[in-house]
């Protein structure tokens, strides 16, 4: 994944959440205060918008640019959140002019790391912690079969929206969806359900440059 | 829909436009999310900041002025603001004398605002948080420190500007603040539902007729839904159960508040204060000062909350002070 | 229904006796439909009553207090108070310098209480009314005596209150009671409609998504019905109306108020105020001060209403008074 | 019609009010504010209960009883206008035991211009009146060709329905409802209807005693 990649990744991101945002409202709703959708779009215009002002820069600045445009617009739980993954990924891409399969597996792995740093949520407690936990693990499982950049991709993704899937069994522990309780059985939650469309967007398009990553 | 407003996405910092042009005279605009009384950031004084997510007026936004706040940040609705204008609004209320971060305990805010301190620390301005969490149905209360806060929200801050008007160190304002926490309880009913207005969708269902108890701020779903009581039985049931929290015990000496949810008439607000007046004199407490009004609303949700908090010398001094705030105003 | 109430016979009497319990402090009941603030009569001072049906919360039981009315009469949910209450109302009032009647031109209020000013004249007691008329929707200028009074209401009472409050002789209160009145233009949109508690009938449709301009306080049906517009333009053709009507010129110095009438956010009103602001700014007029918030309101009804008062030196020095009452507070 | 057959008419106004008072708040909001029934209803049971409460009187001060006990509780613009109705006929009955058809005639003429004398309204506003006055010319033509008290009062209340059918016709300009203008076409007056009630339950009580009259 160069540069370039994740711009385009980016570009994907927006308009994909663009698209779903009154889906991630009505999510929300049923068991939070159904605001996530509108602050999530805000959120990935407001790092879009900051990638597309600066300079060409490396991979990890691209990251901090659009980790430091969703956190200045976002607000509420997902903000910091979401902020928090993207500076994890960019943090581990430090140095490195692109990513290549087993660098991506350490970026998300780090983006996972801050999120719990600061959100102190584990597995289970219904949050987006529940599609990015498995789609990393799939990917990593892909990667320790030989599986290409692309299929380990295809793999995190698919596992991802099992993952959204499988939110719905949970009771939440974070966020205000908590207060819901059991009544929140049966609905998936937001954040899991946007943080799979970003994995997917990413997925996408950063296959195609596999080749001439490291 | 059935609100005015205009493009969604300006929602909230086109009300914060349109509170500025409305109190010109006291207040000011620091930053598109970050209002100030006009003197702040004041010699001498403890620095006060509020905020929260928009869509709850005149809470936080309007709880700004003498005896109260020194700066509100407002975030989007229902979602907390951001670091950045957090930070904004700590410098924009630091003095030197130390800034208290006061506001509701939601995992949202708590994330944003904890970003802010920790930035405004490396600045070297000396900052603190109290967290408001007067409301009982979340949680249990030995689980007190995740309950959220949500009425019982300008009575603390007005006692927490009116002890820093008053010249209190950092120390005793914090100390101050925290107890008048620690004495407030609150419990809610909903009747009606709210619609977000970016969207129009509303953020749960309740039929007419029936109403629930423990609703949050933003639809979250409450503790338990019945047959719509009549106003006696719905004080009733509110104050057995905020009354068992603390508990509030015979003598003690408390201030009364009825806040209107949105849709709530003061009509219905005057009946639910008439039996808690009744309520508690029959138990022997004795009802220092009673407040009535829309002062944390979740847009045009309806239903009320009741919010007791009990007094000392201490907190009933400074609850006393002229407290004068576009969204609250107090005279001896 | 969605309304917390108890018996229907008793709605009026017991807001009533929820708001003495809740102003204490500054308010004495006088009888089952009247109040007063604790001091009245009050020697020396022209004597000012107002009143009209319940439901309007706060207006007008709300507003007795200093550099307000002395003396509210309260009837039952949009019904005239009734002559004897009314009589009881200028008697408690009465210090012997004059008491001046105060309130909304409609049918029943005005046969009520001219009959109570009769019987109050045949005591020997000097008594004036002059009724607030600023709605402009229901009769052009040329039959401005018949129109309906609305939200103006709590601006005039002020400036009435605090003429008195200066000492003022009756003479003179009526004559700057009558400015006030003469200068003020009001006109509303509603957005959702309102249930009567008693019957929980609501007095009119409106689907979600339309709007009606000149809509009354009880539901009276308007002039015009039209998809919901954005609060920008709501205020654009609001303020056009109210500007031709007076009309408000280029240089003139205003009140600007926006009213809600119950279901809505003051988030809404905020932005209509902005485009206040902005619109009379471009118009070449100035805000000498801006109102917002609930002061007259019918039941849960949504929408806004905007109302302008044309100032000169005098009703700009008696609006800047202190205002304290439970109702509307306003400090210098 | 003696004392006691008047206050046999006021409990059955005050009942017939009472079954009939969600209808004509219906009535009132088609065009008023709807307030028409409870207020009525609320009148009609104050002066009920000031009227039994009072000791035998005769029939012009059991009229101003009941006037009284409806002006002191209703408010509203009916208040006066039926305090004035009721008033007008405790007047023309003064100095009678009983009152037989040419009185009652007086009564209900006298009603009627204390209504206009204080509210002020023609025939034709789409008030009381318009049931009313219609009521009050049957019974009076009635009378002219000869009709016995019982005939007077059945064509009285006859005529008094048939006026508020044509109400139906009429576009208000007195009270609330007049902001209706146009809209308020097609609906019958509130106040109308009452009225009807009211002279409905008068003749149906007052016809068995017109032997023993003046
Ligand atoms: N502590 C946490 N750790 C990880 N994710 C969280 C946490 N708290 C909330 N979330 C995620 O944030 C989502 C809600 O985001 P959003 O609605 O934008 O914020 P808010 O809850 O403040 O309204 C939840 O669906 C959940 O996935
Ligand atoms: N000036 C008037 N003269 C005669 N009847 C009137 C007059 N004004 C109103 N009414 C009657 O009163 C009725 C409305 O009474 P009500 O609803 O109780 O009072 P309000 O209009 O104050 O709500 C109308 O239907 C009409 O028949
Ligand atoms: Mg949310
Ligand atoms: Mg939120
Ligand atoms: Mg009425
Ligand atoms: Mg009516």
């Amino acid at each position: 994944m160069s540069p370039a990649d994740f711009r385009r990744a980016a570009a994907a991101i927006t308009a994909k959440i663009n698209a779903e945002c009154l889906h991630l409202c009505e999510l929300d709703s049923a068991v939070g205060d159904g605001d996530h959708g509108t602050t999530i779009q805000r959120g990935t215009k407001a790092g879009l918008e900051k990638l597309q002002a600066a300079p060409p820069a490396s991979l990890s600045e691209d990251l901090m640019s659009f980790s430091m445009g969703m956190l200045s617009s976002m607000g509420g739980a997902s903000g910091p959140i979401y902020g928090s993954f993207f500076q994890g990924m960019a943090m581990a891409a430090k140095g490195h002019q692109a990513a290549d399969a087993p660098l991506f597996l350490a970026m998300l792995k780090q983006g996972l790391a801050q999120i719990q740093k600061i959100g102190k949520a584990e597995p289970g407690d219904k949050t987006l912690i529940d599609s990015l936990l498995p789609a990393i693990q799939a990917y990593e499982a892909a990667l320790a079969e030989g599986a290409d950049f692309a299929t380990c991709l295809q793999r995190m993704s698919a596992a991802a929206w099992q993952g959204v899937e499988h939110t719905k069994t949970l009771v939440s522990k974070r966020g205000r969806s908590r207060y819901a309780g059991e009544r929140g059985l049966g609905h998936a939650d937001a954040g899991a359900t946007s943080m799979a469309l970003m994995l997917e967007c990413l997925a996408n398009n950063a296959k195609g440059e596999t080749s001439c990553a490291s | 829909m059935r609100k005015l407003i205009n493009h969604p996405d300006d929602l909230a910092v086109e009300l914060i436009d349109g509170f500025v042009l409305t109190n010109s005279k006291k207040v000011k605009r620091v930053a598109r999310h970050v209002c100030a009384r006009r003197e702040a950031p004041i010699a001498g004084k403890v620095g006060i900041v509020i905020g929260g997510g928009a869509g709850h007026e005149p809470l936080f936004l309007e709880f700004i002025g003498r005896g109260m706040a020194d700066v509100s940040v407002h975030g989007q609705i229902f979602a907390a603001p951001t670091p950045d204008a957090i930070l904004t609004a700590i410098q924009a209320a630091d003095a030197g004398q130390g800034v208290l971060l006061l506001y509701n305990n939601y995992a949202g805010d708590v994330l944003n605002f904890d970003m802010a301190q920790e930035l405004a620390r490396m600045q070297g301005i000396e900052v603190e948080t109290v967290l408001i969490n007067d409301e009982i149905s979340a949680f249990p209360p030995e689980r007190a420190e995740e309950r959220r806060g949500t009425t019982a929200d300008h009575l603390v801050i007005h006692i927490a500007g009116a002890a820093a008007e008053s010249g209190a160190s950092f120390a005793e304002v914090l100390r101050i603040t925290r107890k008048a926490v620690f004495n407030s309880r609150s419990l809610g009913v909903s009747t009606a539902p709210c619609t977000l207005p970016e969207t129009g969708l509303s953020t749960f269902d309740l039929p007419a007729g029936r109403m629930e108890f423990g609703m949050g701020l933003h639809g979250e779903a409450g503790i338990r839904q019945c047959a719509l009581l009549s106003a006696d039985a719905t004080a009733e049931q509110l104050l057995a159960a905020i009354v068992a929290d603390l508990p509030f015990r015979a003598g003690d000496e408390v201030i009364a508040l009825v806040n209107g949810y949105g849709a709530t008439t003061r009509m219905e607000m005057f009946l639910v204060m008439r039996r808690i007046h009744s309520w508690l004199t029959e138990q022997g407490m004795s009802i220092h000062a009673s407040e009535l009004g829309e002062f944390c609303t979740a847009q045009e949700m309806g239903g009320v909350s009741v919010t007791l908090m009990r007094l000392d010398d201490e907190l009933k001094k400074f609850y006393d002070a002229t407290a004068d705030s576009p969204g609250y105003r107090s005279l001896p």
